[in-house]
């Protein structure tokens, strides 16, 4: 590889015809700062040209840059024997055994959703599906994380039905099941709603392929859709704040999504990779060409030209500025082996779709971009992808916070007064209730390999031809991090472990996906730091590597933040399906047997939310030694198949994650006897979201065994009542006071109630 | 013992449908919408999806492949042609079957399991069924409701063509257990000849009981049963 | 030849149900208006084609309609110039 | 109080993806139509309603647009009289 500098001394590249100057404010529209600025022209040796500028505003933004993460993202762990791949590709890949990997990646879309919510999400899920395609895997399970201010807002219910419509047309047309996700109603979102989508892949080790455009003299082509004017400057755009006149159609345009297509280039591409004849392969997401040009190079520490009148538009007359920065969905950059194009071209002609010929590998390492010809950009690839300014700012916490976390809550709880009725607010609340309305709207069955579906603690995957299936899912109580960043992020991944263990998988990757709000703000930089290193101890702990991830800062409205939500996806393996467990109780007479303990926290939870409007307190304890001894427990309970039943308490506690035991899906529900004697107050008994507990059932001759199995990893664990019969009544007693009520009245409660919610009449958009 | 799936851009239960058919011992091969001829074949099977992104309606471009001419004249000889999902509606907008599916009257995609009740068991698709048993299977669509004009519905219930309805635990066919509004709860009809079936919900995907239900199963063995009956 | 921009109506037959259509007429009543009395919905193709005449545009879009665009148990249609309809501009609905 | 029938044509955008459009002008080509240019889908509401004047249904229907019907970020909308519609008779596509 030529130096950078000795190569831009050979391109004379002077202003296109028709292209604005490069002035001071057309590079603060550009999000670009006065240092930023001057850093390019030291790189380029000049002023840049607006092509450039543009080019250096996408790769430097925040959302292809990290400018203001990624120092801080270093500190994750990202290595275990079993890590294939770690962060820095599409996709992180872990070996699963019998010859497998997973792929398996994270992505927001908040900024695209909130403008528009259906098109947001949507192309969120398609730009996730291209993300693991693009490793060689086949995508075989979605999940989705959402967060939206209160239901009762008509904004809101907008906004959540487009978003969940969005997921779930495009995911169900490409056929690829949802499995899980999650779903938080809170007044911290209003006006901002988090969109994460989640996507796992399976391969045969041998089929992995990686985005590098190597090989000089190797051809670029550009395959799929044509390039149109949407989503100019998305990545820049993703950086912004949103405010007032946020939907206004001076905005970029709106990115559209074609499942359609998209099923049709996962197909081709996956045929692509098969045949050999290309050495790299990559989406065009985030600033489009741009990104995924440069991206490769840089991988490949190789140079870049492409033709810009050789790239299918959409539209007549589009410029060099607006090809490279167009984020149209379902376009993938192939590097092919010269002399091989026609094969692609033939390939690509079976799925109906198109192939052209745009560029080729050089040895210059520069980004040249041509015109008819003409060099309009010419810049040194290394520096836009490694040479993006990082920033380490300033981290103070807010002092509004610390109050609402030192609150002395009992002044704000009401008299504990009638606890079945409490039972059945938080029943319905849309935190807590089933959250039927949303996954009956995704294909959970397709690909017939869904052995557990949503509506369990996680999805599981099973891998055909073997005895082995994959879990997922996804956690983060936006709370809990906000009271205490730091804790509230181990909270996330403790909680997503044992999801996992619950259905018998054992904890093995990470993906995030850290949403916050604007970095620059002192108290947002504490959180964003908080968050990764509570994120760092937990994931060294449950020995989880994070293989990727994404970031999604300035998430505010007019000045306001989201609560700091840094999303945890995890994934697990289960290596026998036979030991595959479920959250529901199955047989009358069967002993109830609580993993963990109960404590008097009811810092952040679901129950002071809705019985006091209140978010404050510190968020529960979290002991991340006890927690992975817990999850061995599980695990081993499991393996030696003693359980009939495991479910994880989370939002609304113990008499929460009892109900959901004791309900099922629905179809065959069951009553309960269960006495608590703990000398704690009955709601925060009852209600409390104390960290590392779970809910097991078994055959009374069993439970001697549970409970020793227990013992052995010092997990405190006792039994606490017994499974009844479908007729029964659904009752816990807690030191004088209970809760009874009739499965049927709980059912009603639990699974009709977001669907009720979504009755009320419109409001428009 | 042939099976053959017809493949269509944007189909994307083939592959479900292919193991489902090689798990009861079809020797089962892929047919892609652009090739030509189905005589090797003892059965024909049109697979879920969303074929051409079910743009314009459902099943209405797919209708269009060239393929669809030899599916037509295999099933104008008597071969026993099923059609799931996006290939019931296919085989309506090519005519193989009355009526049409329209959008679900909720006006959401409905995913999840439901109870069909067996109204037939003489055909090639339900003869190891027995008559009134009630299957859970499930379903996966947003234009799944379907409809006929009056005179139509009245043929084919006075002609038992109705294969499948939806029903609610007990075996009753009420408003509660109709997930999309269609017509007297129907969920798959049969043509008069009763060798096309065509049916909203996915019995390839209920083939074992891992995965939820293993209901399914006996229709795809129902098929076996029938290729030697026809070949011979 | 000229271009020819027309637009075909294609509306679900009276009689047959039209939820979306129900959909829209409830949410229209519940944000207040009353005087509602009908709501069907159905789909608009706008197609721009190469012709020798007006006659022949409208023709071949009739053709279209009977062999794809519009499902003969479910649906009827309507063609028609583009230019030619009265009232009403094409609005940004933002403005 | 008169009765008004109106017609409200919901558009994409120009410059934004329309994969419906696409799809069947894709279809109609392989299917030898070769002379089309372009096919853009829309959605058309036929609203029935009481009104003073024409002037006044109209404006009805222009703020039901404006609230509900056409989002403003992906559509244009544009309102007209369902009567005075000129040329094309509705036709069930069987005949
Ligand atoms: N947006 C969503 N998409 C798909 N499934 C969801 C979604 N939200 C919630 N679910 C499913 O509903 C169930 C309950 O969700 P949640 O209360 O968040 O579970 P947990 O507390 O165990 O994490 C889970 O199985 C989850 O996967
Ligand atoms: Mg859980």
């Amino acid at each position: 590889m030529s130096t950078a500098e000795g190569a831009v001394a050979e391109d004379s590249v002077s202003p296109r015809a028709g292209d604005p100057p490069v002035t001071a404010e057309v590079v603060a529209d550009h999000g670009l700062s006065v240092d930023e600025y001057e850093r390019i022209r030291s790189i380029m040796g000049r002023d840049p040209t607006f092509t450039e500028l543009g080019i250096f505003s996408a790769m430097w933004s925040e959302h292809c840059g990290y400018k203001n993460s990624k120092r801080l993202l270093r500190l994750l762990p990202t290595t275990a024997p079993w890590v294939i791949q770690g962060p820095g590709e599409n996709a992180g890949v872990i070996d699963v055994g019998d010859g497998y990997a997973l792929a398996f990646k994270i992505e927001s879309h908040n900024h695209p959703s909130a403008v528009e919510p259906y098109q947001g999400a949507a192309t969120g899920v398609g730009g996730i599906l291209r993300d693991i395609f693009t490793m060689g895997a086949r995508p075989v399970a979605i999940l989705d994380s959402l967060r939206f201010g209160d239901l009762d807002s008509g904004r809101t219910r907008y906004l959540f039905s487009g978003v969940v419509s969005g997921v779930g047309d495009y995911g169900n047309c490409v056929g690829i099941p949802n499995i899980g996700g999650e779903v938080a109603f809170d007044r911290g979102y209003e006006g901002n709603p988090i969109v994460n989508a989640m996507c796992l892949g399976l391969m045969k080790r041998e089929e992995l392929i990686t985005a590098s455009a190597s090989g000089v003299g190797n051809t670029l082509m550009a395959v799929g859709a044509r390039t149109g004017r949407d989503g100019i400057h998305g990545a820049t755009f993703a950086s912004e704040e949103l405010s007032e006149d946020s939907d206004e159609s001076s905005r970029p345009q709106v990115q559209v999504g074609d499942p359609f297509t998209e099923k049709l280039l996962l197909e081709a591409s996956l045929e692509l990779i098969a045949s050999g004849v290309i050495t790299g392969i990559q989406d065009m997401g985030a600033a489009g060409i741009t990104s995924s040009a440069t991206e490769m190079a840089g991988r490949a520490g190789t140079g870049v030209e492409l033709e810009m009148t050789a790239v299918p538009t959409r539209e007549q007359g589009m410029t060099p500025y607006e090809i490279l920065l167009s984020e149209s969905q379902e376009r993938m950059l192939v590097v092919v082996e010269k002399g091989l194009e026609g094969e692609v071209t033939r390939i690509l002609e079976k799925w109906e779709l198109e192939a052209a010929e745009i560029g080729r590998v050089t040895s210059d390492g520069l980004f040249r971009i041509l015109e008819d010809g003409v060099v309009v950009a010419s810049i040194p690839a290394l520096p836009l992808t490694e040479g993006c300014p990082t920033y380490e700012r300033e981290g103070i916490e807010s002092e509004e916070i610390q109050a609402l976390r030192a609150m002395d809550l009992s002044e704000h709880l009401i008299p504990e007064g009638d606890l079945t009725k409490t039972f059945m607010l938080l029943l319905s609340s849309p935190n807590v209730a089933s959250k039927r309305w949303i996954y009956e709207q995704y294909d959970t069955t397709v690909r017939t390999a869904t052995a557990v579906r949503p509506g369990g603690d996680a999805g599981v995957i099973r891998i055909r031809g073997t005895k082995r299936a994959v879990a997922a899912t996804t956690d983060c109580n936006g709370r809990f991090v906000y009271l205490e960043p730091k804790r509230g992020a181990m909270i996330a991944a403790a909680e997503a472990a044992r999801n996992l263990v619950c259905v018998g998988a054992v904890p093995t990757a990470v993906t995030n996906n850290l949403n916050f709000g604007n970095p620059l703000k002192p108290h947002i930089y504490y959180q964003l730091r908080e968050a990764v290193l509570g994120m760092v101890d937990a994931c060294e702990t449950f020995e989880t590597p994070v293989t990727g991830g994404n970031v999604s800062l300035y998430n505010e409205t007019d000045g306001r933040s989201i609560y700091p939500t840094p999303v945890i996806g995890m994934v697990g393996v289960i290596e026998d399906v036979a030991t595959i467990t479920r959250q529901a109780f199955r047989h009358e007479g069967e002993d109830i047997v609580l993993l963990g303990a109960n404590t008097n926290e009811l810092g952040g939870s679901e129950y002071l939310y809705v019985t006091a409007d209140l978010v404050a307190g510190a968020p529960p304890a979290v002991d991340l030694d006890a927690e992975r001894a817990l999850q061995q427990a599980v695990l081993k309970m499991i393996h030696e198949r003693l359980l009939s039943s495991a479910h994880d308490c989370s939002e609304g506690g113990l008499a929460c994650a009892l109900a959901e035991s004791a309900l099922g899906d629905g179809e065959a529900p069951h009553g309960i006897d269960v006495d608590i004697d703990d000398d704690l107050r009955p709601v925060a008994a009852l209600f409390g979201e104390a960290q590392g507990r779970i809910v097991v059932s078994c055959a009374p001759d069993r439970t001697d065994q549970v409970l020793r199995v227990a013992a052995l990893h010092e997990v405190p664990a006792r039994r606490i009542g017994t499974v009844q019969g479908p007729d029964d009544d659904f009752r816990i007693s807690v030191r004088g006071a209970s809760i009874s009520a009739r499965p049927a009245e709980m059912g009603a409660a639990y699974f009709d109630s977001l669907a009720n919610r979504m009755e009320a009449p419109p409001t428009g958009t | 013992m042939k099976a053959a799936v017809v493949t269509f851009p944007g189909s994307n239960g083939d592959y479900d449908l292919y193991k489902a058919a090689q798990q009861v011992g079809f020797d089962t091969h892929f047919v892609w919408h652009r090739e030509r001829g189905l005589d090797a074949y003892d059965v024909v099977l049109l697979p879920g999806g969303f074929s051409y992104g079910d743009y314009l309606r459902a099943g209405a471009i797919a209708r269009m492949s060239p393929i669809m001419e030899d599916v037509i004249r295999f099933a104008a000889a008597g071969g026993p042609v099923l059609g799931i999902c996006n290939g019931f509606q296919t085989l309506c907008e090519a005519g193989l079957l009355p009526g049409a599916l329209v959008r679900n009257d909720v006006l959401r995609f409905q995913g999840k399991d439901v109870r069909i009740r067996v109204e037939r068991t003489d055909l090639p698709f339900t003869s190891t069924y027995t008559e009134g048993q009630i299957l859970t299977i499930p379903i996966a669509h947003g234009e799944g409701n379907y409809e006929a004009d009056p005179a139509t519905l009245e043929e084919l219930e006075g002609e038992g063509r109705v294969v499948f309805r939806y029903v609610d635990r007990n075996g009753e066919p009420g408003a509660a257990a109709n997930p999309n509004g269609s017509w007297h709860n129907i969920a798959g009809v049969t043509n008069e000849a009763g060798n096309v079936l065509g049916m909203m919900p996915h019995p390839e995907r209920a083939m074992e009981k891992l995965l939820g239900s293993d209901d399914g199963l006996a229709l795809f063995a129902s098929l076996v049963a029938s290729v030697p009956a026809l070949s011979s | 030849m000229t271009r020819y921009s027309l637009e075909v109506r294609i509306k679900p037959r009276p009689g047959l149900l039209d939820p979306e259509g129900k959909a829209i007429h409830h949410a229209l009543q519940s944000l207040g208006w009353g005087a509602v009395d009908e709501v069907r919905v159905g789909k608009v193709i706008y197609i721009d084609l190469e012709a020798e005449s007006e006659a022949a545009a409208t023709e071949t879009a009739t053709a279209m309609c009977r062999k794809i665009l519009a499902n003969p148990v479910t649906e009827d249609f309507q063609v028609s110039m583009a230019v030619g309809v009265p009232a009403g501009k094409l609005e940004g609905a933002q403005s």
